[in-house]
């Protein structure tokens, strides 16, 4: 990478690090261009890899002169601004709506199913002593955990009032391990950029 | 008004103290030799295990914001591939840029193996259509690629001869920073039960764990500390190494600052008690 | 073990016989409600702060937020336009600034219908401004860009997330914080949930985001579903709890359980 | 009739197609309410039905047509439809920006000299970016003193010099941000927080070196329990069961409350007022 694009890396960088003590006319200029940038990046890939490639190709140099429709469809979304075609514009949402509820109902068979195969672990064991343990610990979290979102009835009972609270105790744990790890992964990303402020930037090596 | 300016000076100070950590633990740094957990071993022995004429696609699906992990995760496997003379493609669905920064690092280490660009590995590019292109790249692969990042027509690249379908395929590693993985294991390793192997950042591996329970997957790398213990298993280190006391010395003060923050309050409220 | 053999790209008998199974408690539920059966809904402390949250902002004469994330037009993003009808319902009651961001267009389109009609419904659509609802940008850190810059500039006394969240959650979060907002959130992003419950003042676990709606309105369409996805978990949990007895019998008695039946039924 | 066209015919095919649609529209739009909101409900079960169907019915069964399921070969296609269709809602969020921008620029209200930069990164990035995908030469034809390369070193700026940086930084942002809700807001008042933050300590320590040397004197054998206790390895253990059932049975939860809201849609039970067609004031 030419050097004068690192400098002007550098500068967006040292612009957006700027909201760490407080928020500023350079962080909010570069918040601006950062937008138009992005707004400008996003309508160019849309071009780019969705509708050159699967629309005007296909249409235009395939002759499928059907893929017109999409265009017709597509342009619904612009009747929200007519009072009185707007209900046009619904009926290409409520589809699109339908579409993502459909692939819902088949995401529970290919996603969810499995997974619940995956939890029938034998919890009494008689040969490996820590693997019983562990199968037990796992079953104990998915009910304790899975009794914590019943929402129809009082948690009254003591049975349901304790695995609901065991629940939220065993979810903490998950929660807590999910912090944890992430830590690791944003300050890898500082480290990435120091990184490139330092090596790149700066041109220093590391002793 | 005092409350909030001292919660700003304290906001300050913490900010100040993980600039400086990461300043001078990179600048004055040994690498750090990490040993493999599990699930990277089980990667690097999937990898070992696949036939050695069949492809491995890596799934390159991130971009400079997860740089950070996924390049050095990135690094260490193709360092592998080409150690273990595999043929792979890099190939990207998600995130544009993903495999031309996969290229940079591929185009770096073959000439440490001395390895040739389309007989020994190819770039696929990227290609749009994101699940449904999944789901109808292992009926004919050539079909959907088509051609190379550098354009060139898959049917005069050496190392496609030959892969047609996902038979042709041994296992796709899927590099990413988001949640790209559960395409793979609906439409491959779900329907024809290819092998898949996953290298995330940090936040996204608790999800692989109950994937890699069910058998969905053959391994993960986690963040930068997978790509550190990969860079153990292939006995080479890298960036993954590199960056480790850096890493150790953040973790180390967010620990402190919880720390600190409760003792803190606990004083503050006995203050008010008393 | 899982064979490398190539499996069905279709239902088996016992995910299609799940699938109804759950489906048709969810439905009867619904039903049941709508003739009149009265349901309960425990109380869930995260959405009960919705409503205390904007009452914050009334008195500070500050603007309230609600970001959907990265949500596009989906079944999670029809759950939050569900919950900003309501926001955006009492914003217009109170009189409160509502400025809602987005990173989706089609969504976009469907969130400033919302609240049109929510600010009509209160007999107020003099006072919703379009403005207001803004279409960001596409790209995750453009879009969390824009709404630090909006937190910070706005001086929002109340945020809402809601919708689907990937990293920027704690972008969000934190900047909410420190631009002194009041904030609640909730996600069936799992992964962010831990960073939402450091960062904001309520956090809404799992499927209470999903019985969001319900708690709300008491509409009994909705109270009904809800009692049927707790008998639709509990059949769950029920396969679950079996599939275990099953993998036990098969440990202790393989001559008699040769095999987990429960798991093969399903296409384990 | 219906294969593909090309030349001339093609476009009278396009032009005659795009009538149909609108003759179609114009026609239901003078159809009374009642009728519009059936269609509503019409589009919502059909849609909803696409993808479950194609599903749960077999792959083979000899009352399809053909012996094979009839939706199958159009997963793809649908696939590709919906991502087109979305596409084209593209120009409706530069609209939206165009106009709050070109307000405050208009109206010259404070900072409107950075929606002047927010015009001149968005149009800059959309023709440098179009323009080196599609015309790399065609500058020079232009006149404009342009080579193909130049344009090339413009987009190279845009997006490698801003676009990119600015996004990674802001993400990595983030390490700042963890820190200080770490040090502000994680308080261990409850046995709840007690459990969160000892799994967070214990996860943390077991990635990085110097926690795997605070343990280093337990023996690393897998046959001996204690081994469980060397932090890297009680943090596998504790990502990769104990996390990882709490998870799935949060997504168990999820995958339940989804199923209801995408049943709901799809019998248009759900009140929602956005798919209510109401009389329009004329």
């Amino acid at each position: 990478m030419p050097y004068y694009i690192v400098v002007i890396g550098a500068i967006a960088t040292l612009a957006i690090y700027s909201i760490l003590y407080r928020e500023n006319p350079v962080f909010r200029f570069f918040e601006h261009v950062f937008i138009g940038v992005a707004a400008g990046y996003g309508f160019y890939l849309t071009i780019d890899t969705v509708l050159k490639p699967n629309w005007w190709t296909p249409m235009v140099e395939e002759g499928k002169w059907w893929w017109v429709l999409a265009l017709m469809v597509g342009s619904l979304f612009y009747l929200i601004y007519s009072r009185r075609l707007v209900w046009m514009s619904r009926l290409l949402m409520v589809s699109l709506m339908a579409l993502s509820a459909g692939a819902q109902f088949k995401g529970l068979a290919t996603f969810y199913v499995p997974q619940m195969v995956a939890s029938f672990k034998p919890i009494f064991v008689a040969k490996a002593p820590f693997v019983a343990p562990t199968n037990l610990l796992i079953f104990v979290t998915l009910v304790t955990v899975m009794s914590y979102f019943f929402f129809s009835f009082e948690h009254r009972h003591p049975a349901i009032r304790g695995s609901a609270k065991m629940g939220r105790w065993m979810l903490m744990v998950s929660f807590g391990a999910i912090f944890g790890s992430t830590v690791m992964g944003r300050m890898s990303l500082f480290i990435d950029r120091a990184a490139f402020l330092l090596f790149d930037f700066l041109r220093l090596s590391p002793k | 008004m005092t409350g909030q300016g001292a919660a700003e000076r304290s906001r300050h100070i913490v900010f100040a103290l993980v600039w400086a950590g990461v300043v001078i633990t990179l600048v004055w740094s040994v690498p750090t030799r990490m040993p493999p957990s599990p699930p990277a071993q089980m990667l690097y022995d999937a990898i070992e295990k696949c036939p050695p004429d069949k492809l491995i696609v890596l799934s390159t699906s991130w971009d400079v914001g997860t740089r950070g992990e996924n390049g050095p995760q990135t690094a260490a496997i193709v360092r592998h591939l080409f150690k273990s003379n595999r043929k792979f493609a890099i190939f990207g669905w998600i995130a544009p840029p993903g495999p031309v920064l996969a290229e940079q690092i591929a185009q770096r280490l073959a000439k440490q193996y001395h390895k040739r660009y389309g007989v020994d590995w190819v770039n696929w590019g990227y290609k749009t259509g994101l699940a449904p292109m999944i789901q109808a790249l292992p009926k004919d692969v050539p079909a959907i690629i088509r051609e190379d990042l550098f354009h060139t027509p898959v049917g005069r690249i050496p190392v496609m001869k030959g892969v047609r379908d996902y038979r042709d395929i041994a296992m796709v590693i899927e590099l990413t920073g988001t949640g790209s993985l559960d395409t793979w294991i609906q439409f491959w390793q779900g329907v024809y039960g290819t092998q898949i192997g996953y290298a995330c950042t940090g936040v996204m591996v608790p999800e692989a764990f109950p994937r890699l329970d069910a058998g969905q997957i053959k391994g993960v790398l986690k963040g930068l500390v997978g790509a550190a213990e990969y860079e153990t298993l292939l006995g080479v280190p890298g960036d993954g190494q590199q960056r480790m006391t850096s890493q150790s010395v953040v973790h180390v003060l967010v620990i402190a600052l919880i720390l600190l923050g409760n003792f803190m309050a606990l004083r503050a409220r006995r203050k008010t008690k008393t | 073990m899982r064979s490398a053999t190539v499996k069905t790209e279709h239902a088996n008998l016992g995910q299609a016989i799940l699938f109804l199974a759950v489906s048709g408690v969810i439905l009867a539920g619904i039903f049941l409600s709508r003739r009149g059966r009265q349901l309960f809904i425990r109380r869930i402390p995260g959405l009960s702060a919705i409503d205390e949250s904007i009452g914050r902002a009334t008195e500070m004469g500050r603007p309230i937020l609600f970001t959907f994330g990265l949500a596009w037009i989906d079944i999670v993003s029809m759950q939050a336009l569900a919950i900003l009808s309501h926001i955006a319902r009492l914003a217009a009651r109170f009189g409160n600034r509502l400025i809602v961001p987005l990173a989706d267009v089609p969504l976009y389109t469907l969130a400033e219908e919302v609240c049109r009609e929510a600010y009509a419904a209160e007999g107020k659509p003099e006072a919703f401004n379009p403005d207001d609802i803004i279409f960001l940008s596409d790209q995750q850190f453009a879009y969390a860009a824009g709404v630090i810059g909006l937190m910070h500039r706005e001086k929002v006394a109340t945020a809402f997330y809601f919708g689907y969240f990937y990293a920027e959650s704690l972008l969000l979060a934190e900047s909410g914080q420190i631009a002194g907002a009041v904030q609640v959130a909730g996600t069936p992003a799992t992964t962010q949930i831990p960073f939402f419950m450091v960062a904001t003042d309520y956090t809404i676990i799992g499927d209470e985001y999903f019985a969001g709606s319900a708690y709300l309105s008491r509409e009994p369409t909705l109270v009904g579903s809800l009692v049927g996805q707790d008998v639709g978990k509990g059949i769950m949990l029920l396969l679950i709890v079996a599939g275990t007895v099953l993998a036990v019998l098969n440990k202790i008695m393989p001559g008699i359980f040769t095999q987990n039946y429960l798991a093969k039924w399903l296409g384990g | 009739m219906f294969g593909p066209k090309h030349g001339a015919e093609l476009w009278v095919y396009i032009g005659a197609t795009a009538a149909a649609f609108v003759a179609v529209f114009a026609v239901l739009h003078w159809l009374p309410v009642r009728f519009k909101r059936w269609l509503v409900v019409v589009c919502a079960f059909l849609g909803g039905l696409f993808y479950s169907l194609e599903y749960y019915l077999p792959a083979k069964h000899r009352w399809f047509p053909g012996g094979e399921n009839p939706l199958s070969p159009l997963v793809i296609p649908m696939g590709n439809a919906v991502a087109v269709v979305s596409g084209f809602a593209l120009a409706l969020g530069l609209i939206n920006l165009g106009l709050v921008h070109g307000r405050n620029i208009a109206r010259a209200r404070p900072g409107w000299y950075n929606s002047v930069a927010f015009f001149v990164a968005l149009i800059s990035m959309i023709v440098f970016g179009l323009w080196q995908s599609y015309v790399p030469d065609a500058a020079r034809a232009a006149g404009l003193g342009l080579s193909g390369r130049q344009v090339h070193r413009v987009y190279d700026v845009l997006f490698n010099g801003l676009f990119q940086p600015l996004g990674a930084t802001l993400f990595s942002v983030l390490a700042f941000y963890i820190a200080s809700a770490a040090f502000r807001a994680f308080r261990i008042r409850t046995a709840e927080a007690a459990f969160m933050m000892v799994s967070a300590f214990i996860v943390m320590l077991g990635q990085v070196p110097v926690g795997q040397w605070l343990t280093q004197g337990l023996p690393t054998s897998v046959g001996n329990p204690l081994h469980y206790l060397r932090v890297e390895n009680a943090a596998n253990w504790l990502y990769s069961t104990w996390s990882m059932a709490g998870v799935r049975a949060v997504d168990f939860g999820i995958a339940v409350g989804a199923l209801a809201m995408a049943l709901r849609v799809w019998l248009s039970l759900e009140r929602g007022s956005f798919f209510e067609v109401r009389e329009s004031k004329k």
